[in-house]
């Protein structure tokens, strides 16, 4: 605990900071439904929802420094999975059989994917995640009578939670429930055994070995949280949109997570939050200013990142703006040394 | 150290590793007991490293057996022959620069007791993992450094938490790929007596590689001279380092 | 059955020849500097587009082919100078590869943005040089011997780069400071590093350039064709193998002939067989057909 | 008593301002100030750029003909918001979000793709309620299931099964004596659906024509390459080949058929998007059609509104004819002025969007494809025309030779399936 040995100060312990950030940032969100336009509460779900899958990015690049392009993938399936159950072949749009359901396929299908994708690593793992990736796409793509195609699937109605029937507002809360229920479980497994000994298997793939870590078996289990965290969103996601569409799977969907992770900072727990949000909101403000350029836009951004603060991202970029205000709220707490 | 009424622990049988025209490891075999100690020095590009990578398995052999207490393990993984006992230091920094030196530890201590997949649970809570890897810092004199980064201390610090590590795995039989290279003559020192001590003390079997003869004379009373893939000497270190031949291998190249 | 082949071959010959240049592109300076950069598809994309505009504005409907071969010379310099710069002002800065991959796939966003700034969205095309060579027919097919003309610079520029790198005393620099070598010993023996990696962009660039502004006759210079052109690319330097000549032919060859077949044969796997080829090269030869072990 | 009357008083007095306040409020239809806000969701990026060129460029193109020549629209300037789908019907539904929840437009043109249409039109009719002029999304699905009965949704460009019937009629016209043909497109729904409508509508009417070679190339590629389709239609030498591949796809196709010699080989083919880029246009001879979609000016529709919008769409855009976004999007802005103009004739009160969306259906404008009516929802020109391509001196091209298919024969009327219309479409003919 050496570096965490602030007694005696005003603020309260450590981890109360963090427990009213969280409480804190949950509450806003919660609320701020009650107050804003329909359509800021759908970006708001849109960057909640988002939230998931770039922190299957994130553990993938933090913890093994991989670049993994084929979240997409996994999107697809959960919402491919809603599509069919709740819209084209109605058979129940219970969420409770849904979101298990879509985690089940997910964790499935990134089981065997993991067994030949996560033996690769670098430039190769990243062209196999796309190779994968626009496999899956085709697949769907070309299975016209099941998918519809390019057309996809629309007019998907609402999901019902405890046989219910859910309005939009109460999507938003489920979005909220979910999202947040990963974070916090996102936040246990980063704190974990496991993920200590991926990050040894990143830092030195012998050493690791010499000390007995099965790196080919961890790495595909970090794949499959990975993958089942974009699961879970993608029954979301497909609701949110009430339509689904190939473009699901396509690899350049699954690219925005990883610019979303860089933005956000993969040195940093928050990270993922962060760089949903801004992502998102970026995208937002772009649209509206410079409709014609958010390439080029979110392409600057991203590389000037990259090569000034690197794995900081605008977490380590604002942390070093208001490091002291931040570091009371603990925001600036490093996956890297997190004490013990 | 040598202690032959041991039952033979680790076995090579006549392993082989070309690289091209280059013999790294040219039929060689060996045995080494529990509790036994053996020095291997030899020059550059003699294939000590080599033989050491093939005993851990990050190398695969073209031909020949190894066998740990009896049993077969030529074909297995690295990680698994870690797990069995046999566990290499790197001459080379080979370690976890980003983690602090307590997680690099702490690391070790949970993949010997095989929580790999433990994904759940708070690493704060395994007190017991947490215990050996704040005693295994005490043991290795590292306790006073266990928050800081890897990659900011010294060499030497470096190699200690190397072998502190590889003492994580609870070893049968340690490879030592030469610990004090590019150490300063003080720390040398140092660090062999901290390693020496634990080996000692677990009673465990080593083979350790070094360049430095002196040292190397204090270390064992068995050392093995290697040169282009094959053992041309045994012995103790006095007579070993005697015989004309090696004389001509380790310091005629060395010059 | 021995006419079918060819015929097939014949298809694929103008995919074959722009794949070689990119693929090597790519390799090459994976090679040689052990940089991972995915900016060259940018070049590919700025050479096609440079190519075309030149040719309309300089030549207008007065075609001379010699003329056609100047601007195709200068959109190969300019992307040489681009993807120089590119290193200059951004890519050195750049530590790790995962940093090289992501930053320099973003620089692809750039570049088809400023694209679609400069050149809009609707495609340039000038396919006078492509109708101006006529057809040849080989064996009953028929075939535009532009296409002939691709093939034939490829592997001329190939053939060139071969004897360059194995039979010159630069050559052997470069060789010294590549994967295969020893970068420190290369430096002890007065290589300049500096000028060696700066030397590789530029020939890097070369590549892309032309592979860019030879393609663009028959396709036109679109938005967007710099990710179908990256991903061939990548796929061909996983078949073929990091830095291996024959690799990067052999694999170009392999790309475009399975699609040329798939397209008649089995419609639905057009665009997959590539991709299922390079997973299926990664499992049994993790380092390409033709690739040594490296890093990568 | 002074104290009661005085009550009184107040009490009346409240009620005859509260009243005039009411009557002021319904006379309250006098035109808002301020600019009328419309929005545009096109593709800007993304694969579907490269195949809708410049849409965002035509938008505002369409805009600032509307404020520049027209006027405005009541008088008052129209104020684009131009966002981007990045042609994903996904990013559409936001966008249209963002469009109709955060910027309050009053009507919104977009969505090339069927996909995109599909997504955000059910949410349209049940949840936004703005009136929505849909670019293309020529999907049938679009009023038979995903909204069989539209309030606020409505098509400019034709539905697949007019289009066929329109092609089918043009080729049996242009060539009757044919005995083989050939079919390609891009293998996407839309390419799907245009084939088998154009077969089972053949079928009907010519059941001796075969089709010999049905190809569906990979679709939006951008660079690709047709060798294998081009020489593998050569070999099967039908009499007619009909090709529907756009966009980056229709240049590289026209390009590439050109250079080995398919034009000169085959009798007759039909271009449906001749290649549409800068630096190289139609082939002399091949058919085209005049869909709004491909943006052949038809001659008759030269002069207005087309003598302004060719200028303004040449120097903006630097090619013509351009893919047919620009087209439509005036045609759907002349839709909205005309719409706003007649429900404020009507009714004396600025129209409220259920107002413009229920005088939208039944207009008549005309727009740079001509005369244009707004009938059931679906924009269509009298007729559809198909005719040989020619260069003009100045440079433009233009249809020569047309055959016009009236409306009475392509469009499916309500109360039959189009199965039925297909089958009874021997019968109409005659």
């Amino acid at each position: 605990m050496g570096a965490n040995t602030r007694t005696g100060r005003m603020m309260p312990s450590y981890i109360d900071d963090r427990l009213i950030a969280t409480i804190v940032l949950t509450a806003i969100a919660a609320v701020i439904p009650l107050f804003v336009s329909e359509y800021v509460r759908t970006l708001i779900q849109r960057c909640l929802l988002w939230i998931p899958p770039t922190f299957g990015v994130y553990i993938i690049y933090s913890l093994l420094r991989q670049v993994h392009f084929a979240q997409s993938i996994f999107i697809g399936l959960g919402s491919y999975i809603a599509a069919f159950l709740a819209g084209k072949y109605f058979v129940t749009s219970e969420l409770l059989i849904l979101l298990p359901l879509s985690l089940i396929v997910s964790i499935g299908v990134a089981y065997v994917l993991g067994i030949f994708i996560m033996r690769r690593t670098g430039f190769y793992f990243a062209i196999m995640g796309i190779a994968v990736t626009m496999a899956f796409w085709s697949l769907v793509y070309k299975m016209r009578q099941i998918t519809g195609g390019s057309d996809g699937i629309s007019d998907i109605k609402n999901p019902s939670l405890f046989g219910i029937q859910l309005g939009d507002q109460g999507l938003y809360y489920v979005s909220l429930v979910v999202s947040l229920g990963l974070i916090l479980l996102m936040r246990r497994i980063l704190h974990s055994p496991f993920s200590l000994q991926l990050r040894a298997i990143s830092g030195d793939l012998q050493k690791a070995e010499s000390i007995g870590i099965p790196v080919n078996g961890m790495r595909r289990l970090a794949f499959i949280v990975a993958g089942a965290n974009a699961g879970v969103a993608g029954v979301l996601l497909a609701f949110s949109y009430n339509y689904v569409g190939p473009t699901t799977f396509a690899w350049e969907f699954g690219a925005h997570f990883v610019q979303a992770a860089i933005i956000g900072g993969v040195n940093y727990f928050v990270g993922p939050i962060v760089g949903a949000f801004v992502f998102v909101g970026l995208e937002f403000l772009v649209s509206t200013w410079f409709p014609n350029l958010w390439e080029v836009v979110i392409g600057v951004i991203v590389a000037v990142i990259v090569v000034t603060v690197g794995e900081e991202g605008v977490t380590g970029i604002v942390k070093d703006l208001f490091g002291r205000t931040l570091k009371r709220a603990n925001l600036e707490e490093r996956t890297y040394s997190d004490g013990k | 150290m040598g202690n032959n009424q041991q039952p033979v622990l680790l076995a090579a049988e006549k392993l082989r590793k070309f690289y091209g025209e280059v013999r790294a490891a040219n039929d060689i075999s060996l045995e080494i007991a529990q509790g036994q100690v053996l020095t291997l020095v030899g020059a550059n590009g003699a294939g000590k490293s080599t033989f050491l990578n093939l005993l851990t398995g990050l190398v695969k052999p073209d031909r020949g057996e190894i066998r740990l207490l009896g049993k077969r393990i030529t074909g297995l993984a690295p990680e698994q022959r870690a797990k069995m006992g046999i566990v290499k230091t790197f001459q080379l920094e080979h370690v976890f620069g980003d983690m602090t030196v307590f997680d690099h530890v702490r690391t070790a201590c949970l993949s010997a007791a095989g929580k790999h997949y433990s994904m759940f649970k708070d690493i704060s809570t395994e007190t017991e993992i947490n215990g050996q890897t704040e005693q295994l810092l005490e043991l290795f004199d590292l306790a006073r450094v266990s928050q800081s980064l890897v990659k900011n201390l010294g060499h030497g610090f470096k190699k200690v938490i190397d072998i502190a590590t590889s003492f994580a795995m609870k070893p049968k039989i340690l490879l030592v790929d030469e610990p004090t290279s590019g150490v300063g003559e003080e720390e040398k020192y140092h660090i062999m007596e901290l390693m020496m001590n634990q080996i000692r003390a677990n009673n465990l079997a080593a083979i350790i590689v070094e360049h430095d003869l002196n040292l190397v004379k204090d270390l064992s009373n068995e050392t093995i001279v290697m040169h282009e893939g094959e053992f041309i000497a045994r012995g103790a270190p006095g007579d070993v380092f005697g015989q004309d031949k090696v004389v001509e291998v380790l310091v005629g190249r060395g010059f | 059955m021995f006419s079918m082949g060819l015929r097939y071959i014949l298809n694929a010959l103008p995919v074959v020849s722009y794949v070689i240049l990119l693929s090597f592109s790519y390799s090459f300076l994976l090679y040689i500097c052990g940089r991972v950069s995915l900016t060259f598809a940018g070049i590919y994309l700025v050479g096609a587009y440079a190519t075309v505009s030149l040719s309309i504005a300089l030549m207008g409907n007065s075609l001379s082919f010699a003329g056609f071969m100047g601007i195709l010379l200068l959109a190969s310099l300019l992307g040489a100078a681009m993807l120089v710069a590119s290193y200059l002002c951004f890519e050195r800065f750049l530590k790790t590869d995962v940093h090289r991959m992501v930053a320099t796939s973003s620089l692809l966003l750039v570049f088809r943005g400023l694209v679609k700034v400069v050149w809009g969205t609707t495609p340039v095309t000038y396919s006078a040089p492509f109708l101006e060579l006529g057809v040849s027919e080989i064996a009953g097919n028929i075939v535009p011997n532009y296409y002939l003309f691709m093939l034939g610079l490829a592997l001329l520029l190939m053939l060139a780069l071969a004897y360059f790198l194995n039979r010159t005393s630069w050559g052997m620099r470069f060789r010294a400071s590549s994967l295969d070598g020893d970068r420190t010993m290369a430096q002890a023996c007065g290589v300049n590093q500096n000028l060696v990696t700066l030397m590789t962009f530029a020939i890097s660039g070369v590549l892309a350039g032309l592979a860019g502004g030879l393609y663009a006759p028959i396709a036109g210079a679109a938005y967007g064709s710099e990710a179908n052109a990256l991903l061939l690319a990548a796929l061909s330097v996983i078949i073929g193998g990091v830095g291996s000549i024959g690799g990067a032919v052999l694999a170009a060859f392999i790309v475009g002939i399975v699609r040329a077949v798939a397209a008649i044969k089995m419609p639905v796997l057009e665009l997959a067989v590539p991709f299922i080829i390079a997973s299926v090269t990664l499992m049994l030869r993790p380092f390409g057909i033709w690739g040594k072990e490296f890093r990568y | 008593m002074v104290m009661r009357r005085t009550r009184t008083l107040v009490v009346i007095l409240t009620v005859v301002m509260l009243l005039m306040g009411a009557v002021g409020g319904a006379a309250g239809g006098e035109i808002p100030s301020g600019p009328i806000k419309i929005g545009f969701a096109v593709p800007m990026s993304g694969t579907a750029t490269s195949l809708a060129p410049d849409a965002g460029i035509n938008a505002e193109i369409a805009v600032e003909y509307i404020n520049k020549y027209e006027g405005g629209i009541l008088g008052r300037p129209v104020k684009a918001y131009i966002y981007d789908t990045k042609g994903d019907p996904q990013t559409a539904v936001d966008v249209f979000g963002k469009l109709i929840e955060n910027d309050g437009v009053e009507a919104v043109l977009g969505c090339l793709s069927s996909g995109t249409g599909l997504a955000i039109a059910p949410r349209v009719e049940s949840k936004w309620k703005i009136p929505t002029l849909l670019l293309e999304a020529t999907t049938m699905q679009m009023f038979t299931t995903a909204v069989p009965n539209p309030k606020y949704v409505f098509r400019i460009g034709p539905d697949d099964v007019m289009q066929s019937i329109t092609h089918v009629k043009a080729v049996l016209g242009k060539k009757p004596d044919l005995k083989t043909i050939a079919l390609g497109a891009p293998d996407y729904e839309w390419g799907h659906d245009v084939v088998s409508s154009f077969t089972k509508i053949l079928k009907q009417l010519r059941p001796d024509v075969e089709v010999v070679y049905t190809f569906f190339h990979p679709f939006g590629e951008a660079s690709p390459n047709f060798a294998a389709y081009i020489t593998e239609l050569m070999q099967r030498k039908p009499d007619v080949y009909v090709g529907y591949s756009w966009g980056t796809d229709g240049v590289a196709w026209h390009n590439q058929a050109r250079a080995m010699g398919l034009y000169s080989r085959i009798p007759l083919i039909f271009d449906v998007f001749s290649g549409t880029a800068k630096g190289q246009l139609a082939t002399e001879g091949v058919l085209g059609e005049t869909r709004a979609g491909n943006c052949m000016f038809p001659p008759h529709a030269l002069g207005y509104p087309n003598s302004k919008l060719a200028p303004m769409i040449l120097e903006r855009v630097g090619a013509l004819p351009t893919y047919g976004m620009g087209v439509h999007m005036l045609t759907g802005m002349l839709y909205l002025k005309a719409a706003y103009e007649k429900a404020y004739d009507l009714t004396g009160q600025y129209p409220t969007p259920e107002m413009l969306a229920k005088t939208i259906d039944g207009l008549s404008i005309i727009g740079p494809c001509g005369i244009t009516s707004m009938i059931n929802h679906q924009s269509t020109a009298p007729g559809m025309a198909v005719g040989k391509l020619h260069q003009r001196e100045d440079g433009l091209w233009i249809m020569e030779d047309m055959l016009i298919v009236p409306d009475y024969l392509r469009i499916v009327p309500p109360w039959m399936t189009v199965d039925e219309f297909i089958g009874k479409l021997g019968e109409i003919g005659q």
